[in-house]
């Protein structure tokens, strides 16, 4: 499946009209993750967040938008990291078919 | 804490700084800082309605604005000469605003830490 | 609050009309040119009742030919160190582009 | 008192950094910190290693690079104005395999955050561009 998307050299879709749930799975599952609803409600967020704004928070932004939309626990820094331990902004992103942010090249 | 001002004194469109201003005004606020932001002169075209970025392949600062509140900015003034002399009426913003006078807005700009500008 | 402003134009004007007298408008880079006596600047339609202090950076004129001399009378100079006092001595700074 | 300063327009194209650099210069003179010099938006280009103007013009990059130099004066460059123009921090540019050795001595890549804590930090912020 990965194989077949047209994805840039970060490993994110060039194309959001390529996302669907099981390619963000496939995409997480190469990276060694298992999405649980924990993780779905953040990339929903994020999804939600850049269709409505037309803007990608950086790292700091990020959390502060979690937290007005999810509640503060969820924009901490260590219950993000936990979901995303290699960078909640950079995988939250990719996983929700958005591009890379510029902070997380 | 510090109030930190923003002014947005040219229309947001056609300029790429316009977008890296805002993200310095949500960056303040989320660094706790008390944010205003400012729209006066031609800047006061940028709160108006339809504009259409996308046609000329730009990206669309509109519902960027929109995204100020998220960051609690809600302090978004405007100033009353520059709508009047530009013929923008209240019912053309595009986002809630305050309408202030250049007096009254010049007094809150000078108890501010800090007045930014691009 | 200090305006500072670096291009010869219409909101120099707009500034001095809108500080009081606790402000200061500095011109520097291209707006110097503003502050020579003659009937288009916008520093000669300063009404009287301005009273904000207007600063012109005087290595900047120096640069472009605009002499003391020929300046409006109610125009100070200064160097970069009197820049600094200007930004130490006033708050909020205001950069105008 | 402790100033922090923002350049938000290329060298060359306008006097900015011109301005910019004089009025750091009697700070510090006037025995002020000068705590940090926030490179935005064109400002950026302020950093490009490889500027090479002619020999009898100023050379604004290797002033840069000597303040830095002599007075440990901290020049940071906003990462997202950088990534969009063209200048690449040398990890990332090894990473992507872009050039890496565009940034001029002195020069640090980083957040926007670090100019929200000069400004919160300093007693004064002036900002120079066009």
């Amino acid at each position: 499946m990965l194989a077949e998307l047209n994805r840039d050299e970060y490993g994110f879709l060039k194309q959001r009209s390529q996302w669907t749930k099981s390619v963000a799975e496939a995409m997480a599952l190469d990276d060694g993750l298992v999405l649980s609803v924990a993780h779905w409600e953040i990339i929903h967020f994020m999804q939600a967040y850049y269709d409505e704004y037309n803007h990608q928070p950086n790292a700091r932004l990020f959390g502060q938008a979690i937290k007005k939309s999810l509640g503060a626990s969820k924009g901490s820094s260590i219950y993000l990291y936990k979901l995303f331990p290699d960078g909640p902004l950079k995988y939250a992103n990719k996983y929700a078919g958005l591009p890379i942010p510029p902070s997380c090249i | 804490m510090k109030t930190l001002v923003f002014v947005i004194d040219k229309p947001l469109h056609g300029n790429v700084r316009a977008q890296e201003f805002l993200d310095m005004a949500m960056m303040a606020a989320a660094f706790d800082q008390r944010v205003l932001i400012v729209f006066e002169g031609d800047g006061a075209y940028a709160l108006m309605k339809n504009q259409h970025a996308d046609v000329i392949g730009l990206k669309n600062m509109i519902p960027v604005l929109n995204a100020l509140a998220i960051y609690d900015i809600n302090d978004v003034l405007i100033e009353r000469e520059s709508m009047k002399s530009r013929a923008i009426s209240e019912d053309q913003l595009l986002i809630p605003a305050d309408i202030l006078s250049r007096c009254d807005i010049k007094s809150r700009m000078n108890a501010a830490g800090h007045v930014f500008s691009f | 609050m200090l305006f500072i402003i670096n291009k010869n134009s219409a909101v120099i004007g707009g500034c001095i009309a809108k500080a009081s007298a606790d402000d200061v408008v500095l011109l520097i880079e291209d707006a110097v040119f503003a502050v020579i006596e003659c009937g288009e600047s916008p520093v000669m339609r300063r009404s009287d009742n301005n009273t904000a202090a207007i600063y012109a950076l005087s290595p900047d004129m120096q640069a472009r030919g605009v002499r003391e001399a020929a300046c409006h009378k109610h125009i100070k100079f200064v160097d970069y160190t009197g820049f600094v006092e200007l930004v130490v001595n006033h708050n909020p700074v205001r950069s105008i582009f | 008192m402790k100033i922090s300063v923002q350049i938000n327009a290329s060298p060359y194209q306008h006097q900015t950094a011109d301005t910019a650099w004089h009025f750091i210069q009697a700070a510090l003179v006037s025995g002020h910190e000068v705590y940090r010099v926030f490179f935005y938006h064109d400002g950026i280009y302020n950093a490009l290693r490889d500027s090479r103007p002619p020999g009898d013009e100023r050379d604004i990059v290797k002033r840069w690079s000597e303040l830095y130099r002599q007075s440990n004066i901290d020049l940071v460059v906003c990462v997202s104005s950088a990534q969009r123009r063209g200048l690449l921090e040398q990890s990332v540019a090894k990473k992507v395999g872009g050039y890496d050795k565009a940034l001029a001595d002195g020069f640090r890549i980083a957040g926007l955050g670090l100019l929200m804590e000069a400004v919160i930090d300093s007693d004064r912020h002036v900002t120079f561009g066009d």
